[in-house]
């Protein structure tokens, strides 16, 4: 079935882009009518990358052709590394919130950092399609698989009736922070169990589950929704009988809620009034990232949220 | 590529350039051979017939054919990959240049010394051995017997007896030539072709070697390059003068250096050119 | 008495000759092994991204969406890289090569310099990254941009110039030069007037072959840093830029968030190894055609 | 002869006074002379700086980094979890990922790249090997990238046909791949040294009756020894500073293990994840990187001395 | 370099191997002249006076020196990096191996052909033009003059002329010989050193070049190295026998070769060796 799936992509592909285009007569009128140019630095978060590259492109072609947005992804801890030095990026996606000694380290170079969250996502467990016992588990459960001493190395570990196989954990490594999102806010700050395989690149972790039955690893939504021909979710039961992973489940106060976690940019305010293409594109990204998100496989926030950045940046000019 | 199906183990009289009387075996019998290395037509209708346990010379200036036509006779010729042959060489009444005659068969019954001294670079016994293990023979002690006897036929045993497995590197040029010459003895060749052994040595090791040619024609027939028209004068029976890829002259070796029929043969013995 | 007995000798001529065969064979399939992996390597790529190649793809700028993603921007990167790596390589690499070989004494100094360029060239192009990112994106203040890309790429490939020109320069028979002494001409004169016009063809060849190594490395702009969405094309050697190389790279492992990315990398390797194919075929026409036989 | 005497009639140029003339002039002749040995000896030194540079950028960080991390743990050390609360930093799963693949790439190169040198040199005709070799080399000149790409999305699907337990990402397949890259180069360089032992004692062979895997066996391969091993010691030296194939087919997993069908990583790849993540300068892990980009500097140029020792100690004098 | 202070531009009679009488100036005077490359003792004790407007030959087996001697006369022997000189050569009465000397003057007042034909691969004009343009020469119309006055010299304008602008590797090879004397003769030179100028040529070319040195040695000084004894017999006024690096005989050509005073001449006149 091959080409069935496919087709599918396809015509997500193209709802999409129906969507973005509907949101160009909206924007119009946001923009001030000033050509800007230079150019705009985003660095961080691999999980946020898509979304914020659709947002940048769309800028780009629609509201500002001479400003150049140049996203890269070295991952949210990596990606602040470049943001929290003097002439660093002007923006740093992140799947996690700045951590205070990072924040400590603005202060130190001595320039102001606004967090805005951008969109939502939540944590989903994938598993091999062939994988048919897995397909719902509790939270509890889960922690055990990927916990230091959770007493789980095969699935009949977990329930009897499972299989008597090992279960292959996996994830994203240390670079994201998709990992300390999932260490710090899910397993409490306790070890991942020993044999745990952490990978740089998603479309690794991809291709082992999608090609080994035993394996389970956890990332952003979006990697999930692009790959369901390859991969299945794990559904969870958090109490209340086992949730969906969808972008409807997905909220701070939805189903998935305990896996659900906002992503955020963070914006360098100095250089957002010292250079207009930056605050600009921040103005952007607050007005329309919602139309994206879906997309990019995110949930989007609620409109208050972002009226909330608008209104600091507009504060700006 | 042998055009001439006739085979003439005993050439008769009557070609052009060849007076030589019929009194022994022919060991080669060439015909109508021609030889073109790509569109350059290197010999040209040669006609010749080598005998037995003689010296035959081939003398001609630089590019004439000599080594071309030396090599031609164990097909070592061939390695050239453009290379086209017509005509007829038979080696003891079988035409060699027939497909179905195995080279490597032709060649363990004709050795070849080169101009330059080529041993392997192992040691002096390793080279002298060589043939003979490739044939097959493993028998230390037999192969023992074979280098001593090989090594005294080319009258550098006594040099070499006390460094038998020590590289041949080591040896000086003209022990080289003579060891490359026992590597040839090993096999028992029924011929032994050289191409100006010794041009490369100098005047004692060439009179060691030409010694050693006058000792090795009772057991062998050779057949000798040389550029040194005095050398062909002093050691062969016969000789060739090649011009141009063309037998110009083929006769007793006294008769081409006192009285020779062609203008050009005196004209190039008399060093007007070449 | 005779050693060698003529009918054993016959009887293992025949073994020999069929363990020959054999061999060569043997050794005739593995050199057509190397072959079919490079048809099978080729024919997947072209099955996988030839339709994805047409007149937009290559004119249009990069985007995130694969419908109307193109390389232009790429491919102008590659130029610019190449831009700055071939003057400076032809300059320093036969720079080099005239010192070493016509005017450096046999000596230390020369078999120094000369052991040292055999190893840069053994250095992984990966450490050659690294000492772009640390001396010309961060200490000299280049930023990654062109110029901090070149000049790495152009370090890189140095050892290649270098000894192409070498030898370039020693087939140059020495009989020449020696007719340019023998007329009074001094060394420079008959470098600049005999040598270097003789040794060109060589020399170029070198240049080009290394531009190719150039514009195929990927390692080195990974650790300088490449931007992975970057729209605008780039202008000058002080601008951001990526290269095909780089374009392939992100499409591959980005692959996992979009299935079309696969084909647009194999559609960008398809348009990558035809540009090597290019130069490549220009450097073997040049070695062909320009070579003088002395 | 007629022509001769245009020489003392036609006496219009006095060449000898001319150049005499013109010697009193000719500054800028004398001054290149001068300054070109110079100009030329500072451009020859740029290749030296260059090496000097990337000894001296690599030794700073890396000193700073055995400050923290003492010698000892880094060389024996089996884990090696940079990014963790408490971070190891040892590097033997990297360099037995780098070992293992550079072995299974040579495992592939050597034995299919001689016999390909063999073929060439002693086999094929001029015009087969003049067909041929560029094909070969063209494998050579492929981007690394390239064959990562067919190792992840073509070579490993195949081999887990055949072995069940291969990981997606394993250093088995980048392995081979790599193999494959290099047979260009083993067989080149073999080649090279097989066709420089001179012709003559190839027909010295001949010459006694030997078929040419005789004369290939006996004379040529022992003649072309050093220049063959040298080709090896390369291939292994090119394998352990290739990145992108490892990077893209092995994944980043820095399990200490010797099992193939495993996920590996190995020096370059690690360079590849920790920059390209760009860690922050000053942090340990920013400085393991140079660490270990020492350790494989230093790998590879001990490789390549070893390569120019052997090809120079035992060339043959032929 | 240069041990021997003394300069001496006349060399007065008693040498041991120079029955010349002086009556003829003295372009070149060699005294106790030794050579070494590395260890290698090339030349040994070579004194040797040479005189003006005739031909000098230089004869002797391969190896002997003679390159290396008629070399060291222009200092292009210097290119190589291990040699080691002692001894004196004067040219015209000055120490050449004095490092005063500068080697580019000397180089323009002595020219050299060499063994093969050496034309840069430029045009035919450009070939000639070469040395008068490397010695600041850029006048079209001087050049043109010295281009064909030259190319007249060296008797071959006749077959040039029609295409001065065409690669010079477009000759024969007894053409680009002759372009190679007529490049020479571009700047006027007062000596003409030969090295084996004729050894890659054929007969008829040959003839050519011997005809031409006939004519040029009205003009100039020539000094000939040739391993053809009979070419030394007819064209040369003087004859040099070199063995291993030394001068075993130097006299009136017709002595050497009917009347040689030392055995070995005579061995290696009548081919013993080499
Ligand atoms: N491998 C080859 N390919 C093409 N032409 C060749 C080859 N070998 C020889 N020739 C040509 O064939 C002709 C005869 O060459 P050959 O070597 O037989 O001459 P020779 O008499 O042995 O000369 P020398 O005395 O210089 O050794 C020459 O014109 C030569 O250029
Ligand atoms: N560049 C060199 N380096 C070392 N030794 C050399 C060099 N050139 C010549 N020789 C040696 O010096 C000696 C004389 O050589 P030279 O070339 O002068 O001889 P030749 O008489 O010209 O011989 P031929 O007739 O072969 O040209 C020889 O032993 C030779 O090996
Ligand atoms: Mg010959
Ligand atoms: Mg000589
Ligand atoms: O790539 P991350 O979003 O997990 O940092």
């Amino acid at each position: 079935g091959g080409g069935d799936e496919e087709a599918t992509t396809e015509s997500d592909e193209q709802t999409g882009t129906e969507e973005v285009e509907g949101t160009d007569t909206e924007t119009e009128e946001a923009t001030e009518g000033t050509e800007l140019e230079g150019s705009v630095v985003v660095d961080g978060s691999g999980t946020v990358y898509p979304l914020m590259s659709v947002v940048a492109e769309e800028y780009m072609y629609t509201e500002q052709e001479n400003v150049s947005v140049e996203v890269s992804r070295a991952g949210t801890s990596a990606g602040f590394g470049k943001f929290l030095i003097e002439n660093g990026t002007d923006f740093n996606n992140a799947s996690r919130q700045i951590k205070d000694e990072e924040q400590a380290e603005a202060d130190t170079v001595g320039f102001e950092v606004k967090e805005m969250k951008v969109a939502l996502d939540g944590l989903t467990f994938v598993i091999n399609k062939e994988n048919d016992w897995a397909t719902e588990l509790t939270e509890e459960e889960l922690i055990r698989i990927f916990k230091h001493d959770g007493g789980v190395t095969k699935w009949s570990d977990l329930r009897p009736e499972f299989p008597d196989e090992e279960i292959k954990p996996m994830g994203p490594n240390e670079n994201h922070g998709t990992y300390e999102f999932f260490y710090e806010n899910i397993l409490e700050k306790e070890d991942l169990v020993d044999g745990v395989n952490l990978q740089q690149e998603y479309s690794t972790l991809v291709n082992l589950v999608s090609e080994d039955v035993n394996g389970i690893a956890f990332f952003g939504f979006g990697y999930y929704v692009n790959n369901q021909d390859k991969l299945a979710a794990v559904n969870v039961d958090f109490g209340d009988g086992p949730v969906e992973p969808t972008l409807e489940t997905i909220g701070e106060d939805a189903e998935y809620a305990p896996f659900t976690r906002p992503v955020f940019t963070y914006l360098n305010v100095d250089m957002a009034k010292e250079k207009p293409q930056v605050l600009d594109f921040a103005l952007y990204v607050a007005n329309n990232v919602n139309d994206f998100a879906g997309e990019a496989g995110f949930a989007p926030l609620p409109d208050a949220e972002l009226q909330e950045y608008v209104a600091f940046l507009e504060g700006l000019k | 590529m042998a055009l001439a199906s006739e085979k003439a183990p005993f050439q008769s009289v009557g070609e052009p350039v060849q007076n030589v009387q019929v009194d022994q075996k022919v060991v080669y019998g060439t015909k109508d051979l021609n030889l073109w290395y790509g569109k350059d037509h290197a010999l040209k209708n040669i006609s010749l017939d080598i005998y037995e346990k003689e010296v035959t010379a081939i003398i001609g200036p630089s590019g004439c054919g000599k080594s071309t036509y030396i090599k031609t006779l164990n097909r070592m010729v061939q390695l050239v990959p453009t290379v086209r042959i017509s005509g007829d060489i038979s080696y003891r009444g079988k035409s060699i240049l027939d497909k179905s005659y195995k080279v490597e068969d032709l060649r363990t019954r004709v050795g070849m010394v080169f101009q330059k001294p080529n041993p392997f670079p192992k040691s002096i016994y390793e080279n002298v051995a060589y043939g003979p293990k490739i044939h097959g023979i493993r028998n230390k002690k037999i192969l023992d017997q074979i280098v001593e006897r090989s090594l005294r036929g080319a009258a550098i045993w006594d040099e070499v007896k006390d460094r038998l497995h020590e590289n041949a590197y080591g040896l000086s040029g003209g022990q080289q030539q003579r060891l490359c010459i026992a590597r040839c003895l090993a096999i028992e060749p029924d011929v032994i072709l050289m191409d100006e052994p010794t041009s490369a040595l100098d005047p004692k090791s060439t009179l060691k070697v030409e010694e050693l040619i006058q000792e090795l024609k009772k057991e062998y027939s050779i057949i000798i390059v040389t550029h040194n028209m005095q050398q062909a004068a002093r050691i062969s029976d016969k000789t060739a003068f090649f011009l141009n890829g063309e037998v110009v002259e083929y006769d007793q070796t006294d008769v081409i250096f006192s009285n020779p029929s062609d203008k050009r043969t005196e004209d190039y013995i008399t060093g007007r050119f070449g | 008495m005779k050693y060698v007995d003529t009918a054993q000798v016959q009887k293992k001529m025949n073994t020999r000759l069929v363990t020959n065969n054999l061999a060569k064979s043997l050794f005739f399939v593995s050199t057509i092994f190397g072959l079919i992996v490079l048809a099978v390597l080729i024919f997947r790529v072209v099955s996988e991204g030839i339709s994805w190649i047409n007149f937009d793809f290559l004119t249009g700028k990069l985007s995130t969406n694969a419908d109307r993603a193109g390389i232009m921007g790429a491919v102008l990167g590659t130029l610019w890289l190449m831009a700055v790596v071939a003057p400076v390589t032809m300059l320093v690499g036969v720079g080099t090569a005239i010192y070493l070989e016509s005017y450096a004494k046999k000596g230390r100094l020369q078999s120094f310099i000369q052991t040292n360029i055999s190893n840069l060239a053994g250095v992984p192009s990966i450490v050659f990254g690294i000492l772009g990112l640390t001396v010309f994106v961060r200490a000299l203040e280049f930023g990654n941009v062109v110029l901090a890309g070149g000049l790495t790429m152009s370090l890189l490939v140095l050892p290649i110039v270098v000894v192409a020109s070498q030898e370039a320069i020693r087939a140059v028979p020495a009989h020449l030069s020696e007719a340019s002494y023998g007329m009074g001409a001094t060394k420079w004169q008959t470098i600049k007037n005999i040598v270097l016009p003789a040794a060109l063809p060589g020399i170029l060849t070198g240049a080009i072959l290394s531009l190719s190594r150039a514009i195929g490395e990927t390692a080195p702009l990974v650790v300088i840093g490449i931007p992975a969405l970057l729209i605008p094309f780039p202008g000058s050697i002080m601008d951001r830029f990526t290269i095909l190389p780089m374009q392939i790279y992100y499409w591959t492992i980005d692959s996992a968030l979009v299935a079309e990315y696969a084909n647009l990398a194999a559609a960008t390797i398809i348009v990558l190894l035809v540009v090597l194919f290019l130069l490549n075929s220009i450097a073997i026409i040049i070695r062909n055609k320009f070579q003088q036989r002395y | 002869m007629e022509t001769n005497s245009a020489l003392n009639e036609g006496n219009a140029v006095n060449v000898r006074e001319l150049i005499i003339e013109k010697k009193s002039k000719r500054n800028i002749t004398n001054v290149l002379e001068k300054i070109m040995p110079k100009v030329l000896l500072s451009i020859a030194m740029i290749s030296i700086l260059t090496t000097v540079g990337i000894v001296l950028t690599l030794l700073t960080e890396t000193v700073e980094f055995f400050s923290r991390v003492p010698l000892i743990d880094f060389f024996t050390g089996t884990v090696l979890k940079p990014l963790s609360q408490n971070p190891e930093f040892g590097v033997l799963p990297l360099l037995t990922g780098t070992i293992i693949s550079s072995f299974i790439a040579m495992f592939v190169a050597i034995p299919i790249g001689l016999m390909t040198a063999i073929y060439l040199s002693e086999y094929a005709s001029d015009k087969v090997r003049r067909l041929l070799k560029p094909m070969l080399e063209i494998l050579a000149g492929i981007p690394t990238i390239v064959y990562g790409f067919f190792a992840f999305t073509f070579v490993t699907p195949i081999l887990r046909e055949f072995i069940p337990g291969l990981q997606a990402t394993n250093i088995l397949s980048p392995g081979i791949v790599m193999g494959i890259m290099i047979i260009p180069m083993v067989a080149s360089l073999s080649e090279d040294a097989m066709s420089s032992v001179p012709n003559s004692m190839r027909e010295g062979a001949l010459a006694l009756g030997s078929t040419k895997l005789e004369v290939t066996g006996k004379v040529i391969i022992p003649a072309a020894m050093s220049g063959i091993v040298a080709s090896f010691v390369l291939g292994i030296s090119r394998a352990i500073g290739e990145t992108m194939i490892v990077t893209i087919a092995s994944g980043s997993s820095k399990n200490f293990t010797f099992d193939i069908t495993q996920s590996m990583q190995t020096m370059t790849a690690y360079i590849v994840e920790v920059t390209g993540g760009d860690a922050p300068a000053g942090s340990t892990i920013y400085y393991s990187l140079y660490a270990v980009a020492m350790t494989l500097f230093i790998f590879t140029f001990i490789m390549n001395l070893l390569a120019r020792y052997i090809s120079r100690r035992f060339r043959e004098e032929y």
